[in-house]
């Protein structure tokens, strides 16, 4: 029998298929500009404006022509702060994101891959950190570790883990069982090779799904974190935490301190989800 | 070539000229809407199946057959849609019925039995339950319902149906659930049912029970029947009439009999000698195959859609689409030279590789003996293969088979190291033991074909990676020198180069199976496992792979333990044959005598379910379902269903592997000369 | 049932076992000492030693943990270093106000949630699902604090329709206590409401998909009948687990609503305890939470076992 | 106008002290208010106090305060105490607001920062201000039914000034007042013996001092049960973590309180207490920040209750390594910043600027004659280039997230700039910042530059000597200084104002000199309350409600 080529069907790529279908796709295209927007200004906002800038005698000043957000308490400006505010969570939230996926997906490697007494330990383990609320566990995790960035980074990381390893368990369990592992096996490799090599890149698709679900937690764990004040820290123009020092303004009437920061926050977590949604459809 | 006979079926029906076609679909057009475009699936598809009459709708995968049936019951899936053509059910177009005289025409006219029976019931509602509602809708009260739906199912044979109707769905076999879908399907008397690969899936014991099963009801009321199939030996017994579908287009049609014997499509014809027929030999004669790849409906060409894969093929087939030219005998058949169909050339050249010589008195390559295999589950100790016995000699084909759950993948994964057998069991390659895999020596002596090859190669690596991953661990080769051996692996297994930089999902089944040959075959195998190698492929894909396999093993002298439940395919590859049943080994002996008989009454039992499409073997029927492993019974593990149980010494005392004559062995209380024989030639 | 009751208890033990082992390892990383944070910065290093020393605080974490445990299997909380008396009353107030809380917020989103998901799934690809899909999403990944200091703004400080407190005053009637606990729950109504529409209608698309759906539609079963019967039930299973696993939230997880709407619940005094390394405290209120979470994935099983004949009689992997 | 001869007839009954109070008065460099608070302290009558400053025309300006109507319920929203409230170790604004309602000191410290007895009647000092005899008030009933004598005065002290008792005024005593050295005279006679002459000792049992409220001498330690004292009022109910009321006490030994019942609520956070009160939830909250606390300063319906306090923020700046070893560097660093736009930005006005000392004008004892530091970037600029850092360096300020502490931060980080020093923030949970409070574990104690939270105290020895002294246990500018510690020392021992102000200008222009702690400003204690509400007495950080009511 002589290969005929490759069917013609087939020969498109699947990844440019998914892609085309993303585009296609209005959610999607309006959660990525909005996400896009806010990764420009964590970029450049600095460049153009400066959040730390006090006008002290001019503070809490309403929405102007000089200060289109209006000031806070210290005479800041407000879309300075705003805009700059997207730097530390678009910083904090990926990173703790990924440090979650990276650890999670090493313990769900582990635990579905070896299935027995190592696995009944790790998912005593992670059950009983999964038995505590996300935000309970990284407030515990950020009273004893002390707040910053780095800290926070390390709290949202360590209690995605367990959540993100039961995924990575679940999809290893069915992956461990195809037949291409029991191929690697008889070719004598290691279980190292099979979970970083065979397996791994096969429970891909799931893992950038739980990926983009986890930053839209991120998002709102970091930010409701700094609202409680174990965050991120003054002075950084964060929105949760300009809300959490402002709130108590709105009453006062000064609802410029904090609607624009509620609005950034809705519009990133917001984006995030829709990004999330048509990545896992297409995905499926 | 022979035949098949029982040609009466269905059209013999008396008195039912007068009626209506049972089912009249014309000129349907069916496409679905995959990521934004339309793609055409069904094309111009004319059927019509007169009141009772049997219709078997055949063809590969991807060639529309179950969007047929589907559309028939007017349940495409959300993204497809009908373009053009009318479908009549009893003279009623369902293509424009309202939905309330589309819900009675379901209730009353048309129902279905389908693939997945386990899927088709409702996990969470009781059998019982399920059937009587088919009553109530009919207009029974709920006691009545229950009652009917009660008789409904003694009337499919179901053992016990008063328990059976409290259970749930996963608490029956699939043999269980196919009779209850039966049940539903035929609950009242229906115009047509629609028969949707029903027993894919089953064990050919369970499937020949479920074939007589609907054969017997429908004759008893008299419907007509839409089978779809991928099987000609299932269409022959079922069908009266044939239709071969091929990428949307129906390309012969007529009388099963008269289209099976004298095929007048080149695909028919191609399709036809594909099969491993009675009487061919690996050794003395290759299958034929068909070239190319199966499109789809809408990656066939313009022209005649066989075109690209035909040996007749000429300019004004590329060009222009035959219609469906009528024979005569209500035969027709799609292609602008019909004539010359009988003789196709063949594809493969019909000489096989020079065999090598028989080793028969060669020490064997493996032996097993006393192989146990007891795993724990929850407390109880479940003895999976029990004294097992066997050796395979260099360049031999042992053929295991067995229904499933006899232990035929556990051996296979013991002898591969995947799994450890109790201590006292003794393995051997070449005399030496043959330890599980951590501790094995020589990985690359043993390997495995595994069934399914989507899953057998990681989808994440291209082909050149599987390939020269596995070079580089059983064959040690590095660099340049695994480049070349790699070029002369796939070229070895007909694989064009252009694939080594595929990914699989960009490869057809048929050439993963190839690739999964290849990498089998990349250090210097001794014996390789196939566990049921062709079973998900299609019939013309399944040719090529036998062929290749046969071709290999002439080549390297290398042995193949060959798994199948397909008597077929087994008998075609397999030097010597052994027959399993519930981890018991029952029958081991050359091929040509386990077929031949004596045979084990189970061996004789799973011979009968299978005649080949052109065997006509009376059918010894198996009763019950095969025990569990955790209790198996006394004595003879086959007592409670043997068909020849001569008395109370089955039930208590195990008989042993007793060897006969030339090296076949049975394990049977009877004597050789009781036990039963091929009776067909 | 009872037999996958029994199995699973043994698993609930070890997993709250392990949560107390956790909390209590967790617990020696917090800076500082219950003595510093009782007497605060400024107080003497010997009345911090002293009180360290009258609450067992200073020896060896083993020892203490031992003892603790100890009491915990029998029932005893123990007393909490920074209000020196049982924590059981303390841990009882606030699980019971959680409880109240989490209990108004469930009673109003899970069938809303389950509606709105269902008739999302009905309405599959029209306007009505994507609204349902888009609201739910937009409500549910809105921080409770953004959506709640809204809900204050106009109904507590501008309308003055519902007090801002979710406290509310000594010997209030029920009637009374709900009023309070209104605005309170809005917030998570919408933060669970996104998850519970989101499975609910996965469940009812899948189902309606289903091989068996389509065995009921092809018998002829009215439309009504099919999701009714066969859609339904096997469409909620899934959103069995999830309202099981938003319950812990709805329990431990309310810091931010209780900051806002001050309101002592679970959530908030494990944060204080933490914060003044109250030991027994923090324990206690984990636990408290770990066998909530416990029992309501427990609940969530023992449901799905009763709709699911197929877990019933398995039991999950 | 100066009435010489009642003068003259007054200061016959006084000692050597008391009349260079006196004459302190005369010269003119005591106002009224410095006058009547340290006459106080001297333990003279408050009618004498009266009668002098009438005598040589110091005329009390009348302030408004409305009395309100008998039989109101008042709603007040709080801090949660931190635990337990028990007198020997609260240690926390809520805890101390709690033990105020029922219990009693010996002297309560008054807005203008003079001491009124409360259940002494008067106190008096031998020459050296080492030994301090208190009368008590006779006839005084604890709700618990005793009455209240020498013994139980003196087991209060004892239990208080215990090391072995986890008691929270040990910091106070430590170097004062040891246990057992308070004797008893007769039943209504208290002598303190101290460990070293202290002429501001009254203060160190008065209201200041929080925790020393005058239980019974039969007292157990089981506060939250019984909750004695001798107070206005008396618990009706308690909840931990939730909240408290009380009821007039009938018994009470003076004034009746006016409300018949108070209620508090416990606040986690400020916000919602905030709201609370806008809300109308409650009819006042404990104390409001300037910062965060806009909404009610700018309220219709709140009024704001005022007072000057000696409460700050103290940015310490390590004297011993680092870049501000060099004092020049840390006079640069005091020079950067602008106060005034400090106190009237930050504080709104609510505050008065500080002058790198624990001198607010508001003490009698400040020294009049030392020049205000301003923002002097040129001379900063100078010293930084003298110091041989003309360019400039990086330095972390850690601190705590507390009232307004961070935006002050911020404040001095851009204040900073201007000479190019640039100021890291690493802004901390109270508890992360403080540590174990000891050195060498504690971000407070151990950081290169910080901000700490200081409370109100009515004399400045507290400030004057743990953050500042050699051996200061507080001392996280480790600022170690042999002429200081004389100075205080001295200080401490001196009981006349004169002599306290002599040393005062000493102490403050060492202090300039070396500047280890910048004092940016000393802020004013606000509680705003519902419009109408009177009779709060705007006495920083101890409210007491027995005045109080509706208008």
């Amino acid at each position: 029998m002589s290969a005929v080529g490759l069917p013609a069907a087939r020969r498109t790529t699947l990844g440019f298929e998914r892609l085309r279908l993303l585009l296609r796709s209005p959610a999607f295209l309006v959660g990525l500009g909005i996400i896009l927007f806010w990764v420009s200004c964590a970029l450049f906002g600095r460049l153009l404006v400066d959040p730390l800038a006090d006008d002290i005698l001019n503070s809490l000043a309403p929405p102007s022509a000089e200060h289109w957000f209006g000031t806070d308490e210290l005479g800041r400006d407000m879309f300075a702060r705003v805009i700059a505010g997207s730097r530390d969570i678009l910083v904090v939230a990926p990173l703790a994101t990924l440090l979650g996926i990276a650890l999670g997906t090493a313990l769900g490697l582990v635990m579905g891959f070896f299935p027995g007494w190592v696995d009944d330990v790790l998912s005593r383990i992670v059950e009983a950190v999964l038995a505590l609320p996300l935000l309970i566990l990284a407030l515990l995790a950020l009273t004893a570790l002390g707040a910053s960035n780095a800290t926070v980074v390390a709290a949202i990381g360590l209690s995605f883990m367990p959540i993100v390893a039961r995924t990575v368990r679940a999809a290893v369990m069915t992956e461990r069982n195809l037949d291409y592992v029991a191929a690697a096996r008889l070719r004598g490799e290691s279980a190292l090779h099979l979970m970083g090599f065979e397996i791994l890149p096969n429970i891909l698709p799931p893992i950038v799904v739980e990926l983009t679900v986890r930053l839209g937690y991120a998002i709102f764990t970091v930010a409701t974190l700094s609202f409680l004040g174990v965050g991120l820290q003054p002075p950084s123009p964060d929105w949760g935490l300009a809300i959490s020092e402002n709130y108590a303004l709105i009453g006062g009437g000064y609802w410029w301190t904090v609607l624009f920061d509620a609005l950034a926050i809705a519009s990133l977590v917001i984006a995030v989800n829709l990004v999330a949604d048509g990545l896992a459809e297409v995905a499926e | 070539m022979t035949l098949l006979a029982e040609a009466d079926r269905g059209s013999g029906v008396s008195g039912t000229a007068l009626r209506p076609d049972a089912l009249r679909i014309s000129g349907l057009d069916v496409s679905y809407r995959v990521r934004g475009r339309s793609r055409p699936v069904l094309r111009g598809l004319d059927i019509a199946i007169p009141a009772g009459g049997t219709f078997g709708l055949v063809g590969e995968s991807g060639c529309g057959k179950s969007t047929a049936a589907m559309a028939a019951m007017r349940y495409l899936p959300r993204n497809g849609r009908t373009d053009a053509g009318r479908i009549l059910v009893g003279g009623r177009d369902v293509t424009a019925l309202p939905a309330a005289a589309l819900r009675d025409l379901r209730r009353h006219s048309v129902s279905m039995v389908y693939q997945d029976p386990g899927r088709a019931l409702n996990p969470t509602i009781r059998i019982g339950a399920q059937v009587a509602e088919i009553y109530g809708l009919d207009g029974a009260g709920p006691e009545e319902a229950r009652a009917r739906a009660l008789a409904m199912l003694g009337r499919v044979r179901i053992a016990d149906p008063a328990s059976v109707m409290e259970r749930y769905p996963h608490q029956l076999s699939g043999g269980m659930q196919q009779r209850v879908v039966i049940a539903m399907a035929l609950a009242v008397r229906r115009e047509l049912i629609v028969l949707d690969e029903p027993t894919t899936g089953l064990d050919a014991t369970v499937e020949a029970e479920v074939l007589d099963l609907v054969e017997t009801l429908r004759r008893e009321n008299g419907t007509a029947v839409l089978f779809i199939g991928h099987n000609l030996e299932v269409i022959a017994r079922m069908c009266a009439e044939v239709g071969v579908l091929y990428a949307g287009r129906l390309v012969e049609q007529g009388p099963t009999r008269a289209v099976l014997a004298n095929p007048r499509h080149p695909y028919t014809v191609g399709l036809l000698r594909c099969l491993p027929r009675r009487g061919l030999d690996r050794r003395r004669e290759r299958l034929d195959t068909i070239p190319g790849f199966l499109p789809t409906a809408a990656t066939a060409p313009a022209g005649c859609v066989f075109a690209p894969r035909c040996g007749l093929a000429r300019d004004v087939c590329r060009a222009d689409p035959p219609p469906l030219i009528p024979l005569g005998d209500g035969r027709s058949s799609r292609c602008h030279f019909h004539a010359e169909a009988p003789h196709l050339p063949r594809n493969a050249p019909a000489q096989a590789p020079a065999a090598p010589a028989d080793r028969a008195a060669d020490a064997p390559l493996l032996a097993v003996t006393g192989l146990n295999m007891t795993f724990r589950q929850g407390r109880q100790a479940v003895q999976a293969l029990r004294d097992i016995d066997l050796s395979v000699r260099p360049g031999e084909t042992l053929g295991l088979v067995g229904e499933s759950g006899s232990g035929k993948s556990t051996l296979a994964r013991i002898l591969l190291g995947l799994t450890v057998p109790d201590a006292d069991s003794r393995l051997a390659l070449d005399g030496e033991a043959l330890l599980p895999l951590g501790r094995r020596r020589d990985l690359a002596a043993i390997q495995m074909v595994f069934q399914n090859p989507d899953s057998a190669l990681n989808r994440a690596h291209p082909i050149g990676r599987i390939i020269g991953r596995a070079l580089a661990k059983l064959a040690g080769l590095g660099g340049a020198a695994r480049r070349e051996r790699m070029l002369a692996l796939t070229r070895g297994v007909q694989l064009a180069d252009a694939y080594l930089a595929a990914k699989p999902r960009q490869l057809s089944g048929g050439l993963k199976q190839r690739v999964a040959i290849a990498r089998a075959f990349a250090g210097r195998p001794r014996l390789i496992v196939c566990d049921e190698p062709t079973s998900a492929l299609d019939v013309s894909v399944q040719a090529a792979i036998l062929n290749l396999l046969a071709d290999l093993q002439a080549e390297q002298g290398v042995s193949y333990l060959f798994i199948s439940h397909d008597l077929a395919v087994v008998r075609y590859v397999s030097d010597r044959i052994a027959v399993l049943y519930l981890g018991r080994l029952m029958e081991i002996g050359p091929a040509d005598r386990v077929f031949a008989g004596p045979h084990h009454p189970y061996t004789e039992v799973l011979l009968s379910a299978s005649p080949g499409p052109d065997g006509a073997v009376k059918r010894v029927p198996l009763s019950g379902e095969i025990p569990s492993a955790v209790d198996p019974p006394s004595g003879c593990v086959f007592h409670t269903r043997c068909p020849r149980r001569i008395g109370p010494i089955c039930d208590t005392e195990e008989p042993p592997l007793s060897p006969r004559q030339d090296g076949h062995a049975i394990r049977c209380h009877l004597d050789s000369a009781d036990l039963g024989r091929e009776t067909a030639p | 049932m009872l037999g996958l009751l029994l199995r699973r208890l043994p698993y609930a033990a070890v997993t709250l076992f392990i949560l107390s082992l956790l909390v209590f390892a967790g617990g020696q990383l917090l800076p500082g000492d219950v003595g510093r944070a009782v007497l605060g910065p400024l107080a003497d290093p010997r009345a911090v030693a002293a009180l360290n020393h009258q609450l067992g605080a200073d020896r060896p974490a083993l020892v203490q943990y031992g003892e603790w445990i100890g009491r915990f299997v029998r029932g005893d909380m123990s007393q909490s270093f920074a209000f020196r008396a049982p924590v059981a009353p303390f841990v009882g107030a606030a699980l019971w106000n959680s409880l109240k809380l989490g209990g108004v917020a469930f009673t109003l989103v899970v069938p809303l949630g389950i509606l709105g998901g269902i008739v999302a799934a009905l309405n599959r690809g029209r306007l009505l699902d994507r609204a349902i899909v888009l609201v739910g999403l937009s409500a549910t990944v809105v921080p409770e604090f953004v959506s709640g200091i809204v809900l204050i703004l106009v109904f507590g400080i501008g309308l003055k329709l519902f007090p801002i407190s979710a406290t509310p005053p000594p010997g209030a009637g029920a009637a009374v206590q709900l009023y309070y606990l209104v605005l309170p729950a809005i917030p998570l109504v919408f933060i669970v409401f996104g998850y519970i529409a989101r499975m609910a209608r996965a469940g009812t698309v899948e189902a309606l998909d289903s091989d068996y759906a389509r065995t009921a539609v092809l018998k002829g079963l009215p439309r009504r009948d099919v999701v009714m019967r066969h859609v339904l039930r096997n469409a909620l299973l899934p959103t069995i687990t999830v309202v099981a696993s938003q319950t812990g939230y709805l329990v431990g997880g309310l810091v931010v609503i209780e900051t806002l709407f001050h309101y002592q619940g679970i959530g908030s005094l494990i944060y204080t305890a933490a914060r003044g390394h109250d030991f027994p405290m923090l324990e206690a209120g984990i636990m408290t939470v770990g066998v909530i979470y416990v029992l309501s994935t427990l609940a969530a099983d023992m449901l799905l076992a009763a709709l699911n004949p197929r877990i019933r009689a398995g039991g999950r992997a | 106008m100066k009435q010489f001869k009642s003068i003259d007839a007054l200061r016959r009954g006084l000692g050597a002290v008391e009349n260079d109070l006196v004459d302190e008065i005369l010269a003119g460099r005591l106002d009224r208010r410095s006058f009547l608070r340290h006459g106080s302290v001297m333990g003279l009558s408050l009618s004498t106090l009266g009668g002098l400053a009438g005598a040589v025309g110091l005329v009390a300006p009348r302030r408004a305060m409305a009395q309100g109507k008998p039989g109101d319920t008042i709603r007040v929203a709080i801090a949660t105490p931190a635990g337990a409230v028990d007198p020997v170790t609260v240690a926390d604004d809520g805890g101390l607001t709690m033990l105020i309602q029922a219990g009693e000191f010996l002297c309560v410290t008054q807005a203008d920062l003079t001491l009124k007895p409360v259940l002494a009647t008067s106190w008096s000092h031998n020459d050296d201000s080492s030994v301090w005899t208190f009368k008590l008030r006779p006839g005084v009933k604890f709700i618990s039914g005793g009455t209240l004598k020498a013994d139980d005065v003196i087991a209060t002290i004892d239990r208080l000034a215990d090391p072995a008792n986890a008691s929270n005024a040990l910091s106070a005593f430590k170097g004062i007042l040891s246990k057992g050295n308070a004797r008893k005279v007769d039943d209504l006679t208290v002598e303190f013996h101290l460990d070293a002459p202290y002429g501001a000792f009254p203060y160190v049992v008065s209201s200041d001092n929080y925790n020393c409220i005058i239980l019974p001498a039969s007292y157990k330690g089981d506060y939250e049960k019984n909750w004695d004292g001798t107070g206005p009022f008396k618990l009706d109910k308690f909840t931990p973590k939730v909240g408290a009321s009380f009821v007039r006490n009938p018994d009470y030994w003076g004034d009746k309180a006016l409300p018949d019942r108070t209620e508090f609520t416990y606040f986690d956070a400020l916000q919602p207490r905030i709201l609370a009160l806008q809300g109308g939830q409650v009819d006042l909250i404990d104390q409001l920040p300037v910062i965060g606390g806009q909404a009610l300063l700018n309220d219709p319906n709140v009024t704001i209750i005022r007072e000057k306090s000696t409460a700050h923020q103290q940015v310490h700046m390590r004297c011993d390594a680092g870049p501000f070893a060099d004092k020049r560097v840390r006079r640069a660093m005091a020079l950067t910043l602008d106060r005034q736009k400090l106190v009237a930005g930050l504080l709104r006005g609510y505050g008065e600027i500080g002058n790198d000392t624990p001198f607010a004008t508001v003490y009698p004892s400040a020294a009049p004659t030392i020049a205000q530091r301003k923002q002097d970037i040129a001379e900063a600029k100078q010293l930084l280039e003298a110091a041989g850092v003309g360019k400039g360096f990086k330095v972390n300020l850690t601190t705590e997230t507390y009232l307004e502490i961070p935006q002050y931060a911020v404040l001095l980080q851009n204040f900073a700039r201007a000479v190019g020093i640039d100021i890291e923030l690493k802004i901390e949970s109270q508890d992360a910042y403080y540590g174990k409070a000891v050195f060498g574990q504690s971000d407070w104690l151990d950081s290169t530059m910080g901000i700490t939270d200081y409370g109100h105290r009515g004399v400045p020895n507290v400030f004057l000597r743990a953050p500042l002294l050699s051996d200061g246990s507080w001392n996280a500018a480790h600022f170690k200084n042999k002429d200081y510690d004389a100075l205080v020392d001295q200080f401490g021992r001196t009981s006349d104002v004169g002599g306290q102000r002599d040393l005062a200008a000493k102490i403050e222009t060492l202090l300039l000199d070396e500047t280890p702690v910048l004092f940016g400003y000393f802020f004013d204690y606000l509680v705003p309350t519902r419009k109408g509400l009177a009779g709060i007495p705007p006495i920083p950080n101890r409210l007491f409600l027995d005045r109080a009511g509706f208008v």
